[in-house]
């Protein structure tokens, strides 16, 4: 079997910090969340553990709302959903994340989407991933221009939810509230402590030697690359078509 | 029933007007009839996002303000004539959050004031909009501070429907916002795939996802209405005329041209 | 699939227990296994009002409080064993109107600890309810009194529904305040006319009448489950049996000879 | 053709006082005003004005609410519903309404119902009629045991309705909402000013000799007991029935 790859690495991690979870939300271009999230669901059906029920937003076939675009927010509301995922134009050392621009707002001189929902989930969705491939120090700023949605919130403030980990190309953070910043938990394979640290722009608490991101059982991979592959291709064919096909190219390098 | 043209007659200049998110149900078959009409200096309220039509009615000058959790045109990237209007600060900007949004038309629904909504203490989002405000939850001995948000009240919402009846139903389906914006906004003009003649009403079945007449105040029929936006059930988005809008619509001169060619394409 | 006694197993004494009006789908299906069951010191929401449910959960002695807006058999008149149970001080009353429990579910769904309502200063409605705060609107200049009603977040929602699928999704129809109380609670029990294989939310048309499993606990089949009351587009309420509970209730004597004779029967 | 019964009178007089609404809502066990309503619409229709809408509560047939039954309340706080009913086991003179029991609260001695919508309706329905068959000093009291809504407000609370009219088997008064009490406005055939002083336990104002309440032109009968009772016999066709023999009953005797 071909070694896992990158982006395999990241769903596998994915799995892993959704551990647990009864409902997990999906944005509606988020392929490898999706692919995190379907992994779980597999796992713990094989296990003949508690079902693990998947939000895909905006997706026509996977959408079991019925009560129009309001209901996502009000099931989060209402504590039925345990996780979600968040990316970020940029994120700071604070869990910070801006989702509206650079610059002075509201004359952005780089102007991205908007908060969508975000100043609200990152409030009330327990388990909130912070997810962005690209590490570079654009991205992971010391402080963002906007705050879209804040990384913590002061006593008394109500907040059941907000960030839980931050995951990259290059590693994973944990977040820890009380000191309201991130921990190198480990660096995935191919990378290491310094090439993280040149790429941040904010400080983070790590160990001397991080350990590295563990990769997926030979199991593990079998089953993403099998009913998780085909059950993600009813959403996201592009995306899961280019991974078969990156799988294709290495096999005969790999055998 | 009525023509695209003569419903677009409804909509005067400085109305606040709600369009619903991509997938919802744009009535993109709305969006020349309204730019050849005119009317500027609207408020857009995108509910709670906005996209291709709101880009479009920026582009031709008609917009003075959007309220909005976000803007984009989904695959085919930023929304460009939204972009350079923010950069050049030619309309005003309104950031918002989507339960925000659709909080605002529930109090207009309820015919209350405001709603109050959790989150947003502590954003940028908050600190700009002057007319949210934060009181301190009466129902808690300790401090506990929580954001109200006022009724959004639109003149105006416009969307699309895969079906209506002849009597000014329309069938939502589970795009239960269609019916929120059309609940609390003054007039609601509706395009629709296919118009038949019996009740929608008549079967307990259909009458569960359709918003009675009572908010409707035009219906027209407009075949493949949201294109190049998809229509759930229906059919999907064109992204690839999304993706010609992106690339043309960089310039002034380039949306122009596209308004240009594609108006005689239709 | 579940069967109404296991169902009724999870109703525990002292909780709050929501249940709908007579002609939206009242599971009379699950009121002897409740009986039965014994679970007591029950506060009730009657969304907005209560009935023959109701009166036969306070004649068997498990409900310490109601919170409803009204309490009748309709043309059967008054209810017997609540209006006893007034007189005698044996519950404990809160009285509502029907759109400050519709308010009080809402908060709950929004995750909100309170909405505003608009009407009720000056009643004695407002009078009689210390849970309820008045506050200053904070969006006008001048004093503008109203009302806040906190959020109803009931243990459990019981109701029946001419339809369920075996993946736990519930055929509501327009009855939407079915959706509010189970959004609103921690756990749903529903019952239904009929349980069938294919999933309710495959088909658009469907879907929107479909309260999602996600919310629904436990369904359990009961053919007939609303009656005497009747199940809209399914039978009619059975006015006649009404009026004989009507008449035999009027005691508690004869409130026991009904519900035992009626058990035999059943 | 037999002149016109009582109840007849109570619906044209119903017809008269919604004249210029466009949506009128009526409860599920209210005939005479349902009649009055569908009365009106038949006259708007064969005069080609503006049409009618009415909506009947619990009714399925002519239910065109889809979103439960929270639905009239907030149509009401939209300002989309002109006109409604109120009865009352108690109103006074200064128009509150009591529908909740007689006695000190909580333990009424005589328990009604309880208040429904009304403690919002009256608040937001510019027209509300209040209706109310039996006139007697037991319904119509000095002051409401229990106020479920009350017939005006001070100053600065927001109100956009309230009540109209009174009508009930022996007159109709008008509500004044400065004075916050009534005026006799007219006396049913066969009954005079001393009777509704007698049968009143609130002071009104009244002339001296009030007119009498009008009786319906043929044409507008013979509208009346043609396709009114028709449309009203779908919904009510208990009460339907029961007119339709009164009238043959009379029938015998006016010819």
């Amino acid at each position: 079997m071909a070694p896992a790859l990158p982006r395999e690495i990241l769903i596998c991690t994915i799995a892993r910090l959704l551990d647990g979870v009864r409902h997990v939300a999906v944005g509606a271009s988020s392929p490898i969340p999706a692919a995190g999230a379907m992994l779980l669901r597999a796992l713990k059906e094989s296990e003949g553990a508690a079902p693990v029920k998947i939000s895909i937003l905006g997706s026509v076939e996977h959408n079991f709302f019925t009560n129009g675009s309001t209901e996502l927010f009000d099931c989060a509301g209402q504590g039925r959903i345990d996780a979600f995922f968040l990316g970020g134009g940029q994120i700071d050392g604070h869990g910070n994340v801006n989702l509206v621009g650079v610059g002075d707002y509201p004359r952005s001189s780089v102007r991205w989407p908007g908060s969508f929902g975000a100043a609200y989930l990152y409030f009330v969705v327990p388990r909130v991933i912070l997810f962005r491939e690209e590490h570079t120090p654009r991205v992971f700023v010391d402080k963002v221009d906007f705050i879209s949605a804040p990384g913590t919130s002061e006593p008394g403030v109500y907040r059941t939810g907000g960030p839980k980990a931050l995951l990259t190309s290059k590693g994973l953070f944990s977040f820890d509230k009380e000191k309201a910043g991130f921990r190198l938990e480990s660096v995935h394979p191919g990378h290491d402590l310094t090439e993280i640290q040149e790429a941040t722009g904010f400080g983070f608490d790590h160990d001397a030697k991080p350990s590295q991101t563990p990769t997926p059982s030979p199991e593990v991979l079998s089953l993403l690359r099998g009913r998780v592959l085909d059950e993600l291709s009813e959403t996201y064919p592009e995306f899961a078509a280019q991974m078969r096909q990156t799988l294709t190219e290495r096999e005969p390098v790999a055998s | 029933m009525s023509d695209l043209r003569t419903m677009a007659r409804l909509v005067e200049s400085g109305m606040r007007v709600a369009l619903p998110v991509d997938y919802a149900g744009v009535s993109m078959a709305m969006t020349r009839p309204l730019i050849e009409r005119g009317a500027g200096n609207l408020d857009l309220v995108c509910v709670p996002t906005g996209g291709l039509q709101v880009d479009m009615l920026i582009g031709a000058g008609l917009v003075r303000s959007v309220e909005t959790s976000a803007m984009s045109l989904g695959e085919a990237g930023g929304a460009p004539r939204f972009n350079q209007a923010i950069k050049d600060g030619t309309i005003l900007i309104r950031d918002a959050t989507c339960p925000a949004i659709h909080a605002g038309l529930l109090a207009a629904q309820k015919g209350s004031p405001f709603v109050p909504m959790r989150g947003l203490i502590g954003t940028d989002v908050l600190k700009n909009r002057a007319d949210w405000k934060v009181i301190d939850n009466p129902f808690e001995e300790t401090a506990d501070p929580i954001v109200l948000i006022p009724a959004i009240k639109p003149d105006v919402a416009i969307f699309h429907v895969p079906l209506a009846d002849r009597h000014g139903n329309v069938w939502i389906g589970r795009r239960r916002e269609l019916a929120a914006m059309a609940y609390a906004s003054a007039m609601t003009l509706v395009t629709a795939e296919r118009i038949v003649d019996e009740s929608l009403l008549t079967d307990e079945i259909t009458a569960a996802g359709t918003l009675p007449a009572l908010y409707v105040t035009q219906v027209a029929e407009a075949r493949h209405g949201a294109r190049p936006y998809g229509l759930w059930g229906e059919y999907p988005a064109d992204t690839q005329e999304l993706l010609r809008y992106a690339r043309e619509a960089r310039t002034a001169e380039g949306f122009s041209a596209y308004m240009q060619t594609s108006a005689e394409a239709a």
